[in-house]
């Protein structure tokens, strides 16, 4: 699948998006940012507070607790600011 | 009735003559038009007065920001009789006294107008996927959610 | 603080986008603008369909309505930070498609901007002193109040 | 005093304006509506429906049961329309 990083969150990753693909025992978004989460240093601190973090599933606001089985494209970014 | 609905993400500004226009123009069954420019001001979103920012630099999610827009432009017309609708918000850098987002609503009536272009307002700031950084003299910053945000968006919740 | 109120009674039509610009141009305090433009449709007020008007005659209190008018403006300042407010109002023959009204509110918040131009709206159709006469091809007729803006007006009343 | 008519009140009672010297009996702006009632069918007319006339004393809304002791001008007219 194609994870996307915005804003704050893409700049503490240090990339704007990557291809990834997690064991099966990642069934959640929650459970994605955890797996994230150990991949680095970089990923830690971007995903330190999870409950800050925002997702959406193939484009659609998804909560953390929403199955990504299927998903194509993944994204995080911090709470929306635009208007 | 398919009525004329506009949603347009560009970096470079608009005209908000144009775009009032261009919903009204040639039509005798429109009584109230409602527009609204956000403009970039040039005191800091979260600051205590102070420090002045030189520009705000707006980051966005391609694709999934159209697509947000136009489910809520959607909703809108399905909860308002509107007979037109444009929305248009910019992204990249922006300066201060320019303009950021517009929306435009057009009915027979003034109340559907004037609430659906402040639904509209409401959803843009707290759902499309948008972000801005401030820029200033001592650097930059990421702007924070306001909760009163949250709080003017969640009024339109259908009970 | 005074900010600048503007407010004009006049038989020919206005520019939308030069009102919304003199509020905003070369100002960097200002974050939201807000224009509502009524205008005049062809299908009656009061009808069910059928009969198209071919024009509205307004009438108004000359002296009085400028001074109706004025003191809304000024209570819209004293209930939110404006930064600044015109209203203007046509008398006279308007044809469909035509403007009528126009109120245009300026703040650095979009709820000021808003809430404070649907308030002067509501009192201009139950306050300010003007009367809609409706021209068709069966003769003219006055247009009656509707208590839908009474009702609309009664919400801003200060408890 | 100077009393003006506005819309169909105006086109009923056939005139925009005139000068009126009611009896002092004549107290408040209900008053004054009944004493012009009295003054011909016109203003019958246009007063048939007491309670619908709005009045402006000095062009300031005022309700009927106001005096009109001092009044430089009164103003009759429908619910307004504007806007």
């Amino acid at each position: 699948m194609k994870v996307l990083y915005f804003a704050w969150v893409r700049e503490r990753v240090g990339k704007a998006e990557e291809a990834l693909d997690p064991p099966e025992a990642v069934a959640t978004v929650a459970d994605l940012i955890a797996w994230l989460s150990q991949r680095g240093d970089e990923y830690a601190h971007a995903f330190e507070k999870p409950k800050v973090i925002r997702a959406a599933i193939d484009r659609i606001h998804v909560k953390q607790d929403t199955a990504i089985a299927g998903a194509r494209e993944i994204a995080f970014f911090p709470p929306m600011t635009g208007g | 009735m398919t009525i004329p609905v506009t949603i347009r993400l560009q970096e470079e500004d608009f005209d908000v003559a144009r775009e009032i226009a261009a919903l009204s123009r040639g039509r005798t069954d429109i009584g109230a038009v409602v527009s609204f420019s956000g403009i970039c001001r040039s005191d800091k979103v979260d600051g205590e007065g102070g420090d002045a920012i030189a520009a705000l630099v707006l980051e966005h999610y391609p694709g999934m920001a159209e697509e947000e827009i136009a489910r809520h432009a959607e909703e809108a017309v399905s909860r308002w009789p509107l007979t037109g609708l444009t929305v248009i918000h910019r992204f990249g850098r922006i300066v201060p006294g320019d303009n950021i987002v517009l929306v435009v609503t057009a009915s027979s009536h003034r109340e559907a107008a004037f609430h659906a272009a402040e639904f509209l307002m409401d959803y843009l700031k707290t759902r499309a996927p948008f972000w801005k950084r401030e820029e200033g003299s001592a650097g930059s910053s990421w702007v924070d959610a306001h909760d009163r945000d949250d709080t003017a968006a969640a009024r339109w919740a259908k009970s």
